[in-house]
């Protein structure tokens, strides 16, 4: 045995990204110095990825409860109540590294982590989703890792049979060395079959179940590790193959096991493996943990001590069981063909303990791992947001404009994506890819859960308290737009160095304006996860805290979706319309500038508009609703028509200095909408009595005189809607294809 | 010329494809087979006759894009 | 009719073929694990889609040497009825149970939409509520359905009135010849096909144009 | 005793993925590359050192499961 007696020495300590104080730290808690496994150990537990040192002081400032809510973040996902004994659990996850050194594997490997965290607790996954963020279109890697990155999300998702239903995708060159690939996963279970992480009580056997382990992506420690190890490189994959087959079976068995009363506590070994499913389960359940190498299953020969608690080889669970029922459970395992091995037992040592060998490798207080991990408050700066109100153009063509925009990599039909999921698997994708949020039924209900991720990176860049802000509003506005409450939220921080006070100050700021809002709209976060770091060269990406929403739609028959749906409807819009400019991808795309302030987020309109036009959708007064997000008006419109192939004629007043503005301007808190005529001054008379901005903008059901559906207006010249639809549709095929 | 490049994963990385095929195998009634890995053969045509080269070119299209490096290794061999 | 509906491990349209059959037939279908060697007396067995055995090495291969496929084979022979949908297809070409091969999409991308199809033959126990050359809309979801199969068996195929759905020209999502989507044996025993009919039984998933094929089925078989 | 087996699609057998390789690697500059065409590799490790009924046994797999012949035709290689 020789990890165990390697030297530590500072270089190593180094290595494995521990600072000189975190060092002293460990010796003090040890009361001695700590072995190389231990120093690995402590390495993976109190890195950022899993201590959120950097972030964990201001993580508390954001609300995480609500009456609804089961389960806040500290669990390996969310839980919310949906009604009638369901409960529906959600979590999203970055996996933005593994995704650009290897786009296939990473993205395929981030599906299945996020996957296992939802039915670690009980839930069969019921929906997929995602969000990426890609360099810019000309830059020589993004096609290849557009490539990978989607071909690997269908791969483990259609494996899994689970439909992938959502998500965005959007490309800038701060991502250009740092792609985001964010991974959501919304899983259904009942509300008295819910299992938790905790590992209570002592002498209770610890399973292993799933995969066998290798030398999949040991991190961190890879010259370190070198020294103990002499075929280092080759052996030593930082990046893990998914085994979506292996996953399935692994779902199906933990689903079969949760059936019977035999589990305590179980968890899903993700980041850190072993060392961190074991660590965290004793701390949960205020108990130790013992645990014996020699019985963990194992792919390859000669794995170290070391390499055992390290690995993050994919497919693998940790449960503790009730004492007596292990053969059970392992008729269960072994009838999916799965390993499985009672590896340990709990203890009341409030020690994780690991043997290897017949001595003793590692022994330390479970607290050493988790309270007493670092916490910092790194100082930060607060930058003077972007403001002001750009110059443009007020000569340019609109239909010209709109024409470009809905042809940019950003506004483009991300149809060529979701194409490649299989969305509609499991028979209940009521609202597929393409709306304001997806809808996927609650199985053998008439109840549906809409679910949308949402960002606007660059607003975020300009404010990233406004931004943060912008993105919980955007959320709680897609899914409004379905017809559906929203209920709460996960999200998935993606930020650059926080070391840097700029760049720590966009953390800050994002998760307090993020707090603000969640507040403001009854939206809570449930789950959720930071990725910092992205950054290359010393260049940052845009500040990206996604958010992935979940609501409940009571009455699937009284679903809202954006497309058209007769002739002769008029198209309202609520809220109004100031012509914000700054900030918006017409003024990038047409302009050529990202500058000004972003659109201001009104909270309390946000929360009055959207209750007032989920409040009409319920009521069945409305079909067809359509939130105004990038792009603005005209893009809006045009989505709409698109999706139905009914053309619109739009009342505009015909001002030249403020038609652009009108037209593509970003303010926040809009939703069009369309019904027919003679019920539509009910509905204005309706937002007027309650103080709610509505504006008649045209009727649906233009055509040419071909009798081709157009898009027209003062000011409009009208434009075939299969000319739009092609400058939408083929963006993104053309730009992959060649 | 031709030649034949193999694309396998480096030792250490999961194949599981490999590891269902074996499994398979096994359950057929193959039980003299262990471990099972899969990897690409790609045979190309190549024009031009200085094997050097070749091997040059196909070492550099390994690297661009016949294999990823960080999960895959490769093996050329000229075979006309 | 009684049905029963395999699955294999990674089969993931097994619950949606089953909750059609339900709808349709009033009764819930047996479920049979592939590790089975018998198939209980049933009119109808169908094989659902997905990703049998992660359709690692070829789609289907794997499921294909099950040993309950062994059992469905012989009850195939006796004259039962197999409805193989998207993977339960590929199954059937690997147990050379129909002819032919599927292989990767041309455009070499898994691909799941919504695609016209042309019912070319009526006169089989799948599709007789259908009119012949009606076009009806059936999802695909798949990375390997591009039937491929020597002139002489594709002529007979056609010959024959075994060619049962043709994808509506302009639609094909894999480059299959002939636009064949799905074919019977020569028995018209056995029907395999990659759209998922069981996919548009309900008009809130997109429509009912699936609704026919077990209707016919039902009404043959009852 | 390790083993290696080729699969490969039948001549005449239109293999888009090889096509799309050859044009990948002609866009990458690579000029010289004609016709290419991808198939599998399988390495298998076997126990038994009688190489004949270990050529016999590879030959079964293949033809049972490892190729699909109607379009695919396969090679057997013993490596040590
Ligand atoms: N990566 C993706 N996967 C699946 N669907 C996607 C993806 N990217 C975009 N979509 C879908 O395309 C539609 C438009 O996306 P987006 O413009 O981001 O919507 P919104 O502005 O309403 O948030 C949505 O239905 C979305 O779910
Ligand atoms: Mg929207």
């Amino acid at each position: 045995m020789t990890a165990p007696h390697t030297a530590i020495t500072p270089e190593l300590v180094r290595e494995h990204g521990l600072n000189e104080a975190e060092y002293a730290r460990i010796q003090e808690l040890l009361g001695r110095d700590p072995n190389i496994v231990e120093l690995g150990i402590f390495s993976v537990m109190w890195s950022e990825h899993c201590s959120y040192k950097s972030t964990r002081f201001h993580l508390k400032k954001l609300p995480t409860s609500a009456p609804w809510v089961i389960q806040g973040p500290g669990e390996n996902a969310g839980i919310i109540d949906v009604g009638d004994g369901d409960v529906c659990v959600f979590k999203m996850e970055s996996h933005n590294h593994p995704s650009f050194i290897a786009p296939f594997q990473g993205a395929a490997t981030g599906v299945g982590g996020i996957m296992r965290d939802v039915f670690t607790m009980g839930a069969r996954p019921v929906a997929s989703l995602n969000a990426l963020r890609f360099g810019e279109p000309s830059h020589p890697k993004t096609k290849h890792l557009v490539s990978g990155v989607v071909e690997g999300i269908g791969s483990y998702g259609n494996c899994m049979g689970v439909p992938t239903v959502g998500g965005e995708v959007n490309f800038h060159s701060t991502y250009n060395g740092n792609n985001l690939v964010n991974a959501m996963c919304v899983g259904m279970a009942k509300a008295d079959k819910i299992f938790y992480s905790a590992a209570r009580g002592s002498g209770n056997p610890v399973v292993y179940v799933g995969s066998k382990t290798g030398r999949d992506g040991i991190h961190g420690a890879t010259m370190a590790s070198a020294e103990f190890n002499e075929d280092s490189e080759e052996k030593r994959p930082t990046v893990q193959v998914g085994d979506p087959f292996t996953e399935k079976l692994l779902l199906e068995a933990c689903l079969e096991l949760m059936a019977t009363d035999a589990i305590i506590a179980i968890q899903d070994m993700g980041a850190a493996g072993l060392t961190s499913s074991s660590a965290e389960m004793a701390d949960k359940g205020d108990s130790g943990i013992e645990i014996d190498l020699d019985k963990v299953p194992q792919r390859e020969t000669n794995l170290t001590a070391y390499e055992m608690m390290l690995s993050e080889s994919q497919e693998r669970m940790l449960a503790v069981l009730k004492p007596g029922r292990e053969a059970e459970a392992e008729r269960i395992f072994k009838k999916w063909e799965l390993d499985f091995s009672v590896i340990g037992f709990t203890t009341d040592t409030h020690r994780l303990v690991v043997k290897h060998k017949g001595e003793i490798v590692a022994d330390m207080p479970v607290t050493a791992l988790s309270d007493a991990a670092p916490l910092y408050e790194r100082p930060y700066i607060t930058r003077a947001p972007a403001s002001g109100t750009p110059e443009f153009d007020a000569t340019r063509p609109v239909m010209t404009s709109l024409l470009k925009l809905l042809g940019t990599p950003d506004l483009c039909s991300k149809r060529w994506v979701w194409e490649q999921y299989d969305y509609t698997v499991m028979g209940d994708s009521v609202q597929q890819p393409g709306g304001d949020a997806a809808v996927v039924r609650i199985h053998g209900t008439q109840k549906g859960l809409a679910m949308s991720t949402d960002v606007t990176p660059r607003y975020c860049k300009a404010d990233p308290r406004e931004g943060a802000k912008q993105a919980v509003a955007e959320s709680y506005r897609n899914i409004t737009a379905v017809g559906a409450t929203p209920l709460a939220l996960t999200d998935c921080l993606n930020f650059s160095n926080p070391e840097k006070p700029e760049a720590m100050g966009e953390i800050v700021n994002g998760i307090e304006g993020m707090g603000e809002a969640c507040r403001a709209l009854d939206y809570p976060i449930v789950s959720g996860n930071c990725s910092l770091y992205n950054e290359t060269q010393g260049e940052g990406i845009l500040p990206t805290p996604t958010v992935g929403g979940v609501g409940l739609l009571k009455n699937i028959a009284r679903m809202a979706t954006i497309a058209f749906k007769r002739d002769n409807d008029a198209i309202l819009v609520i809220g109004e319309t100031k012509g914000h400019l700054g900030q918006s991808v017409y003024l990038r795309e047409i302009e050529g500038k990202e500058e000004g302030a972003c659109p201001p987020v009104d909270l309390k309109l946000e929360k009055k508009h959207g209750k007032f036009v989920r409040g009409l959708i319920e009521a069945g007064k409305l079909d067809t609703v359509h939130d105004v997000s990038d792009g603005g008006l005209l893009v809006a419109v045009a989505e709409m028509a698109l999706a139905s192939g009914i053309g619109a004629v739009l009342r505009t007043n015909y001002d030249p200095a403020d038609f652009i503005p009108t037209m593509f301007g970003e303010d926040q808190g809009r939703y069009l909408v369309a019904l027919p005529e003679k019920k539509a001054d009910a509905v204005i008379t309706a937002a007027a009595k309650a103080g709610i901005y509505v504006r008649h903008l045209g009727f649906t059901g233009a055509v040419s005189e071909m009798g081709e559906p157009v898009l027209q207006g003062v000011g409009l010249p009208a434009v075939g809607l299969e000319t739009l639809r092609s400058a939408h549709e083929n963006w993104l095929p053309s730009y992959m294809n060649n | 010329m031709k030649a034949r490049v193999f694309v396998t994963l480096k030792n250490g990385v999961l194949d599981p494809q490999g590891k269902a095929i074996g499994h398979a195998l096994n359950n057929l009634g193959f039980g003299s087979v262990g471990e099972v890995r899969q990897g690409k053969l790609i045979e190309l045509a190549l024009t031009g006759s200085d094997e050097a080269k070749a091997r040059a070119d196909l070492k550099e299209m390994c690297e661009k894009l016949l294999a990823n490096t960080v999960i895959e290794k490769y093996e050329i061999e000229i075979t006309a | 009719m009684k049905a029963a509906v395999v699955v294999f491990p990674a089969s993931n349209c097994d619950r949606d073929a089953a909750v059609a059959l339900e709808q349709i037939t009033g009764h819930k279908p047996q479920m049979v694990w592939h590790a089975d060697s018998e198939v209980p007396e049933v009119d109808l067995i169908v094989l659902p889609g997905g990703f049998s055995y992660g359709d690692y090495l070829r789609c289907g291969a794997m499921a294909g040497q099950s040993h309950v496929m062994r059992a469905v084979k012989e009850k195939a022979e006796q004259g039962v009825r197999v409805l193989g949908i998207c993977n339960g297809f590929q199954v059937l070409t690997e147990t050379h149970m129909l002819p032919g091969v599927l292989m990767r999409n041309a455009a070499l991308k898994f691909v799941c939409k919504p695609v016209g199809l042309t019912v070319t033959e009526t006169q089989s126990v799948f599709t007789r509520h259908y009119k012949a050359g009606q076009r009806v809309e059936f999802p695909v979801a798949h990375g390997e359905g591009n039937y491929v199969a020597d002139t002489e068996t594709l002529d007979r195929l056609e010959g024959e009135g075994r060619v049962v759905f043709k994808y509506a020209p302009g639609e094909n999502p894999n480059g299959s010849e002939r636009d064949i989507a799905g074919i019977l044996n020569d028995k018209r025993n056995v029907l395999g096909l990659m759209p998922h009919p069981e996919r548009v039984c309900d008009p809130l998933l997109g429509g009912t144009d699936g609704k026919a094929m077990f209707e016919s089925l039902l009404e043959a078989l009852s």
